[in-house]
């Protein structure tokens, strides 16, 4: 009961943001209004005891997004200058889209249903046994790292091969001359070097935030989190450093390479992982062999990948973010 | 565990293991030699698991140690190892034919990227294949998606931009259609193996979730395989790619999507849905039927050799999707042989293409003229492939159009009306073939332009030759293709092998 | 023997390929060049008329390449009607080359190097046609003839030319892959075979009216048969070199056409079986029309080579004609009458080629007077005219007794009018012109003065009338050697 | 209540319409990536409904608390690989967005049209 | 207690409209951003109240990273400002430079 009023105030508001995206031409006012959306997703999430997806989509759709849009507005443009196209084809694809689906869920269990097919068949078994085979407080760190790893190995490298990427697009070739390019953009601002209190507030709070980040990451086991929103929240400490104190300092702070590296580097042990278990006569990623108690070599497993993807998703967040705003502005 | 059991899984293993290597690694030339080394060994590993179920075997194969339906498993059968296996041959030879031509086109400096990506594009599509979880199949599809995304853009034209750009928006808008489709099917059944789901979306009482949920599952992969009308962003997407990029995503990448349909439609759709057969031919067969003419049609006016030979495949895309529509066991072996054939044909065209484009350093149809004296072996190569669209008998693509011909020939009326609409589009492929190769050959070459005295190099015209040579195999020896593929469809439609 | 008879026949096959690969190695030095292609038709027609002996005494040398799907075997047999077809082409191939030497340095051609070599490939996808065990790969080497004589017919390579050349190879391919490759495969899930096979394969397994259907197919299929309506790659080949015309277009590439009717009628549908269903009647039909339409339209025709075309097209409707009446005579008569008109056409042709080197002209109405300015070309053209007509002691009396016999055997008057309305128009045709060319003076002077054309031509065109006069004589052998396709 | 409880996906419904209208109606680039973004939200939000079961709580089990219902980890597990790769995807397509705005001079595809259809 | 918890994060929810509709109808630039911010003060608020609500008082650390990302969303917003009028002044540049 208390769940739907929730939701009815949220999704409500959630359509009401959508269509002002939708109307607005300022690309600004549509990306902050997108951060909007994306907070009141995660608080949604959050209500519907989706606690480590609440957070992702906190970390990844508020924070980094949000960043990585304003990073390329300043690149691109900030209005939209084009009229719509013909409107009557969107329009009717789109409402034969939802008129399909609004159709076809009229049937479907409601909210919370307890009796639902998909609370009934795989999701139990996952509940009964995780204390058992896995013994890990949190199921979703069990089903994600253990039982559906191999789905997590491919999501590493989704995001290993958007940093490939970004890096490849953004890294070779050199701005046109027109362009500023970042040392001089450095100057004319001066970042937010010069205002006191950000500057001051900001760098205590990164070491904190780096230290949260550890935290989520080791106490993904036990509470929301794991490598995914530990990497994110790490490479928004970064990323805070990188806004205070300008891109080349940021720089400095992480290398280049080094955060390369790490994006390679974690995608890679998560492998390694999963051949060694191959060596040790188990299947690919079955942790259970790697130490004699199989309970215990599924802890170590999950510490390790987990790490691995901790160290995947920091260095692809900031190195994304650097090439973004290395690119100089135009 | 012997490496033996273990080989289903090495297939896409050894690429992601090689992938991050070839990206931190960054020495002079590794980066090419590794993913080569990869790719081959994953076409090792994939011809010897097409070894094994060409008896009609299926290896499952648990990740991580749990039993379907709780962790993932890896479903291997005949379909899924003859993809396998075009993919991985499709990449090497894209691969090895590409070492001079993308030294060339992407550099040293970004090879380390672009390897990686070339690595894991084969893997993601490999994984999409062998796997038996229909989410994993959407994880794997993202994996390819991004890294053909990233092998596109490092096309030299600007225009591969935004080729590129269209090509995220509507791939991502068909992945995301694909896992609107399952998020509705685990609605309602409760999981996401994909043979628990085949059982359990029998049961389900309220059956129409599960009809939206096979229309949005068909629209998205229909949009990620390029079938009319829902192919826009390819013919630009193959056009701008460098050279062996192209190669490579024109012989395997829409094939993935396209087999991923069959599997879902046939695995889960077709036992569960009352005339279902009925409802994905009256998807398909119109799709299948305008795809042959417009791709035909567009081919026969384009004046750009590479997209000439993306409407082609625009339209060869449609020979599958009617055999797909069929639902009879001749219709679907022409359907996965004309997969495999097309890719062998198609890749050949485009190497050819690919040598001609670099002597010629365009690849306007116009300018092309008098390359069969000067470049005969690359045109001889060209004409082949060429034949292999039309369906000339011992080329590739007779095999397959005889067993969707010998299909059609079975569905009665309707049936007699789709063998005139294969043979007229046979025909149309007679035309736009034949432009190509009559500039080539008889055409004058233009006052202005440089004369062109130089065959290809050699690294490139023995891959293009073994290419064209393995299809004239095949189409001579079909016990393989047709093997697995007659294996393949009794399999997806449930008769007695 | 030194080798085996499957042996030989992949010689036969090989021979050819090998020589258009020699051919274009020695394309830089022109006699070693045609040294090279007489020496190869030499030897294809040595090791093609090695294996007469053993069909006559009944033998039926097998070959077999590969097997494409069950049922669908690349594979090669040699019977008598295929043994006629393939020692005609090997054997006029000779007199060809020497003809074709003479014709193309006579008129300095470009290009000569991939002229003979495409000759060459023709000529190997011909004895492939003859020798197909089966529809599959007489389809195969079907195609390969139309896209190998694509350049030839293209020789000159004016924007004239190559669009006649593309109605040329569109209307070959458009047939054959419209018609006769769904017929195929219809024939193939209806049979589950496409071996030729004495008495047929489709017996009891197809009733009317699809047996019309797939009947009307086939012969449609075959665009090189030249049935109307879709006889008009024939007109559109004659901007050939004359030496393309002569051989293909009278020999190999027509003959390959009617060949594979009357090889599908014979051993596809079987001709007892084909003769109790009632659309066989169709394709008598549309013979019948073909034979006298054409012949009118050639009698409007001016320029000789178009002449010589429409009444190709007449010819070959006689032997499909021939083939459909369905009774043992008219079945020979088919095979006498591919023979007998490969003899008489290629005189013509030759005839025609020698007069365009020697005056360079293509107009019939120029042409008065010519034959007192050459006399042996005009006596061989008369020769070959005569035969067409059917006067003995010509090759193409033989061929008609025959087909009449057959038509008789059969009681079918429309045949038998068919056949003599056309022979009057074939004489109409034909016998002014010669009278012209003999008695008439010439009404222009030749701008320079002539004589006959080279001697290679003079005497390949002398060699085929002669032919001519001794098939009449010397039939016999090949009529009993036919008569054994009957036998099931 | 029993359409109260269908509302999410009401709300799915009519955000996916959104996101695709915005991505098919728009030519600027961004504004079109931004639709994309909305148009994966909807789908995240479709699963996540999936997983909420009365008197639950997330799946994260606490000591000593006995007879806990739980909300299903299964949807938040594919939620948490889908969110990584829309974010994965968005981030390639800006990147992509940037280097044409430096080739084309523009981010509005009318006008790159245009410009391509002049070469 | 528990209606106390309810009642507040409806109060909570009430606000976050508020800052939405300020967020939608703007009209300048600083109206936006200080909406954007606000709306994230009342998420990180609505959290922790839920989270009593809910009984497990543990799932305060979403409400702590909610704040950190709200904080540094902000910053890069108003260094996104200060860059543009360098972005303008470079334009005027470009313009002149024509």
């Amino acid at each position: 009961m208390i769940t739907i009023v929730f939701s009815l105030f949220l999704l409500t508001m959630l359509v009401i943001v959508a269509v002002g995206i939708l109307r607005t031409d300022n690309l600004f006012t549509a990306v902050m209004l997108s951060g909007i959306f994306s907070l009141i997703m995660a608080a949604n999430f959050f209500i519907l005891d989706a606690a480590d997806v609440a957070l992702t989509e906190a970390v990844i759709g508020a924070g980094i997004s949000t960043v990585l849009f304003l990073g390329a507005l300043a690149l691109t443009a900030e209005y939209d200058r084009s009229p719509p196209v013909g409107t009557w084809v969107p329009l009717l694809t789109s409402s034969a889209l939802g008129g399909v689906i609004i159709f076809a869920t009229l049937q479907a269990p409601r909210l919370g249903d307890p009796n639902a097919v998909v609370h009934k068949h795989v999701a139990p078994w996952y509940l009964d046994r995780t204390p058992e085979l896995i013994d890990v407080p949190n199921v979703v760190t069990a089903v994600l790292a253990s039982f559906r790893g191999y789905d997590t190995l491919g999501e590493v490298f989704v995001v290993f091969i958007a940093c490939i990427g970004v890096m490849s697009l953004l890294g070779r070739v050199r701005p046109r001359r027109d362009s500023i390019e970042e040392d001089e953009f450095d100057k004319r601002t001066d970042n937010l070097r010069h205002h006191l209190i950000p500057r001051v507030v900001g760098k205590m709070l990164v070491p904190f935030i780096v230290l949260f980040g550890l935290y989520v990451q080791f106490h993904g086991d036990f509470g929301p989190g794991g490598g995914f929103q530990a990497g994110a929240l790490i490479a928004a400490g970064v990323i805070l450093y990188s806004l205070l104190e300008g891109g080349p300092r940021g720089r400095e702070l992480v290398p280049e390479w080094f955060s390369s590296l790490l994006v390679a580097l974690g995608a890679f042990t998560y492998t390694c992982v999963g051949v060694v278990s191959m060596a040790m006569g188990g299947r690919f990623l079955d942790y259970s062999v790697l130490s004699h108690d199989p309970v215990h070599g599924q802890h170590m497993g999950i510490l390790i990948i987990e790490a691995g993807v901790g160290m995947t998703v920091t260095g692809v967040m900031i190195t994304i973010f650097h090439a973004f705003s290395r690119r100089g502005i135009r | 565990m012997t490496l033996y059991d273990q080989l289903p899984a090495l297939v896409v293993v050894v690429l992601l293991f090689t992938a991050p290597i070839t990206y931190m690694l960054r020495l002079h030339g590794f980066p090419w030699f590794s993913a080569m080394a990869a790719v081959v060994t994953s076409f090792v590993v994939a011809c010897s698991l097409a070894a094994t179920t060409i008896g009609g075997e299926t290896i499952i194969y648990e990740m991580g140690g749990w039993p379907a339906p709780y962790g993932i498993v890896l479903h291997i059968d005949a379909l899924s190892a003859l993809m396998a296996m075009l993919i991985t041959g499709a990449s090497s030879a894209a691969l090895i034919f590409g070492a001079k031509s993308l030294a060339d086109e992407v550099g040293e400096e970004t090879a380390p990227a672009f390897f990686a990506a070339w690595l894991l594009c084969t893997a993601g599509l490999v994984g999409m294949v062998i796997t038996g979880d229909a989410f994993n199949i959407f994880v794997f599809m993202e994996i390819s998606s991004l890294s053909t995304y990233v092998l596109i853009s490092a096309g030299p034209d600007r225009r591969a931009l935004i080729s590129t750009y269209r090509y995220i928006v509507m791939g991502t808008v068909g992945a995301t259609f694909y896992l609107i489709g399952v998020g509705f099917l685990y609605m309602v059944t409760g999981t996401l193996n994909t043979a628990d789901l085949a059982e359990r979306v029998g049961q389900v009482e309220d059956i129409r979730l599960v009809l939206v949920a096979a229309g949005f599952v068909s629209v998205g992969l229909a949009i990620k395989a390029a079938v009319f009308p829902l192919h826009s962003w390819m013919p630009n997407a193959y056009t701008f790619a460098p050279n062996a990029v192209t190669v490579f995503i024109a012989a395997a990448s829409t094939k993935v999507s396209l087999y991923v349909l069959m599997r879902v439609d046939y695995a889960i759709f077709q036992n569960s849905i009352a005339n279902h057969d009925i409802q994905l031919t009256f998807f398909l067969v119109p799709l299948g039927v305008l795809a042959l003419f417009a791709g035909s049609m567009l081919a026969i006016y384009e004046k750009n050799l590479k997209r000439l030979l993306a409407y082609s495949s625009v339209a060869q895309i449609g020979y599958i999707a009617l055999g797909i529509s069929m639902t009879s066991v001749a219709g679907l072996t022409g359907a996965i042989v004309h997969m495999f054939n097309h890719g062998l044909i198609k890749g050949g065209m485009f190497m050819a293409v690919a040598c001609l484009a670099l002597r010629y350093r365009t690849v306007n149809v116009a300018n092309l003229a008098g390359a069969g004296k000067a470049m005969p072996w690359t045109m001889a190569a060209f004409v082949v492939g060429g034949l292999g669209l039309i369906g000339v008998p011992l080329t590739p693509g007779f095999i397959s159009k005889w067993y969707l011909v010998l299909a059609a020939l079975d569905e009665g009326w309707l049936g007699a009306l789709l063998v005139a609409i294969i043979l007229i589009s046979s025909l149309l492929a007679v035309i736009y073939v034949w432009k190509a190769i009559e500039v080539a050959y008889f055409g004058e070459p233009r006052s202005n332009a440089v004369p062109v005295t130089e065959e290809a190099p050699l690294v490139m015209l023995i891959p293009t030759w073994i290419v064209v040579l393995a299809g004239i195999w095949i189409a001579l020896d079909t016990s393989v293709t047709v093997g697995l593929a007659s294996i393949a469809a009794k399999t997806l439609l449930g008769v007695e092998l | 023997m030194i080798f085996s008879e499957a042996d030989t026949i992949l010689y036969a096959l090989v021979i050819p390929l090998v020589g258009a690969i020699a051919i274009a190695l020695a394309g830089r030095w022109p006699n070693v060049r045609e040294t090279v292609t007489l020496t190869t038709a030499v030897c294809l027609a040595v090791v093609v008329w090695s294996l007469v002996p053993s069909l006559q005494a009944g033998g039926r040398p097998e070959l077999q390449l590969g097997e494409m799907l069950p049922g669908l075997r690349i594979a090669f047999k040699v019977e008598p009607l295929g043994m006629l077809f393939a020692a005609l082409a090997s054997g006029l191939w000779i007199v060809n080359s020497v003809y074709s030497i003479g014709y193309m340095r006579g008129n300095n051609e470009k290009n000569q190097t991939r002229f003979y070599i495409c000759f060459a490939i023709a000529l190997a996808a011909a004895v492939g046609v003859a020798f197909s065990a089966n529809l599959l790969t007489l389809f195969i080497f079907y195609e390969v003839l139309t896209i190998s004589t694509y350049p030839l017919v293209a020789h000159k390579g004016d924007e004239a030319t190559v669009r006649s050349a593309r109605v040329y190879m569109g209307i070959l391919l458009g047939t054959s892959i419209g018609l006769l490759l769904p017929a195929m495969i219809w024939t193939y899930s209806i049979a589950g075979t496409l071996d030729f096979t004495p008495g047929g394969i489709l017996e009891g397994k197809i009733a009317e009216p699809l047996v019309g259907l797939l009947l009307l197919m086939f012969a449609f299929g075959i665009g090189k048969a030249a049935l109307m309506p879709i006889h008009r790659w024939l007109p559109a080949a004659m901007v050939a070199p004359t030496p393309v015309s002569a051989l293909l277009h009278a020999v190999a590439v027509v003959k390959a056409g009617v060949f594979t009717v009357t090889k599908v009628f014979v051993y596809i549908f079987g001709i007892d079986f084909l003769f109790n269903q009632p659309s066989h009647r169709l394709i008598i039909w549309f013979a019948c029309f073909t034979i006298v339409v054409s012949s009118f339209i050639a009698l409007r025709q001016t320029n000789l080579k178009r002449l010589l075309a429409y009444s190709t097209i007449g010819q070959l409707s006689y032997v499909v004609l021939a083939a459909s009446v369905l009774k043992p005579l008219s079945e020979v008569g088919a095979s006498m009458h591919m023979m007998a008109h490969a003899f008489g056409k290629i005189t013509l042709f030759f005839a025609a080629g020698a007069i365009y080197v020697a005056s360079k002209k293509t107009e019939i109405t120029d042409m008065r007077g010519i034959g007192r300015r050459m006399p042996w070309t005009m006596a061989a053209f008369a020769v070959g005219a005569l035969s067409m007509i059917g006067v003995p002691p010509t090759g193409g009396f033989i061929s008609k007794w025959y087909i009449l016999g057959g038509a008789i055997q059969d009681d079918n008057y429309l045949a038998l009018a068919t056949l003599v309305a056309s022979t009057l128009l074939n004489a109409a045709y034909f016998l002014p012109f010669i009278f012209a060319a003999f008695l008439y003076e010439e009404d222009v002077k030749p701008v320079k003065p002539h004589g006959e054309a080279p001697w290679p031509m003079v005497a390949a065109l002398t060699f085929t009338a002669l032919l001519t006069f001794a098939f009449f004589l010397f039939h016999q052998p090949i009529a009993d050697l036919e008569a054994q396709i009957l036998v099931k | 209540m029993a359409v109260l409880g269908l509302y999410n996906y009401f709300i799915f419904a009519v955000l996916l319409m959104i996101g695709l209208y915005c991505i098919l109606a728009r030519t600027n680039i961004i504004k079109s990536l931004i639709g994309l973004t909305i148009f994966q939200g909807a789908v995240f939000l479709l699963y996540i409904s999936t997983d909420k079961i009365d008197g639950g709580t997330a799946p994260i089990i606490q000591e000593g608390v006995e007879n806990q219902i739980f909300a299903n980890p299964l949807p938040q597990v594919l939620i948490l690989t889908a969110i990584v790769v829309g974010i994965s995807t968005t981030a390639l397509a800006l990147a992509v967005t940037v280097r044409i705005k430096e080739a084309y001079g523009t981010i509005e595809e009318d006008k790159i049209q245009e410009m391509d259809r002049e070469l | 207690m528990e209606w106390v918890y309810f009642g507040t994060s409806i109060a909570i929810l009430v606000t976050m409209v508020l800052a939405v509709v300020r967020g939608l109808i703007g009209p300048t630039i600083f109206d936006r951003v200080l909406a954007v911010n606000m709306f994230g003060t009342k998420t990180v608020l609505f959290l922790a109240v839920i989270s009593f609500l809910s009984g497990r008082p543990d799932f305060l650390d979403l409400a702590l990273a909610y704040a950190l990302i709200n904080f540094i969303g902000v910053l890069a917003v108003l260094l996104f400002f200060q860059s543009r009028g360098v972005r303008r002044d470079a334009e005027a540049e470009r313009e002149a430079d024509k």
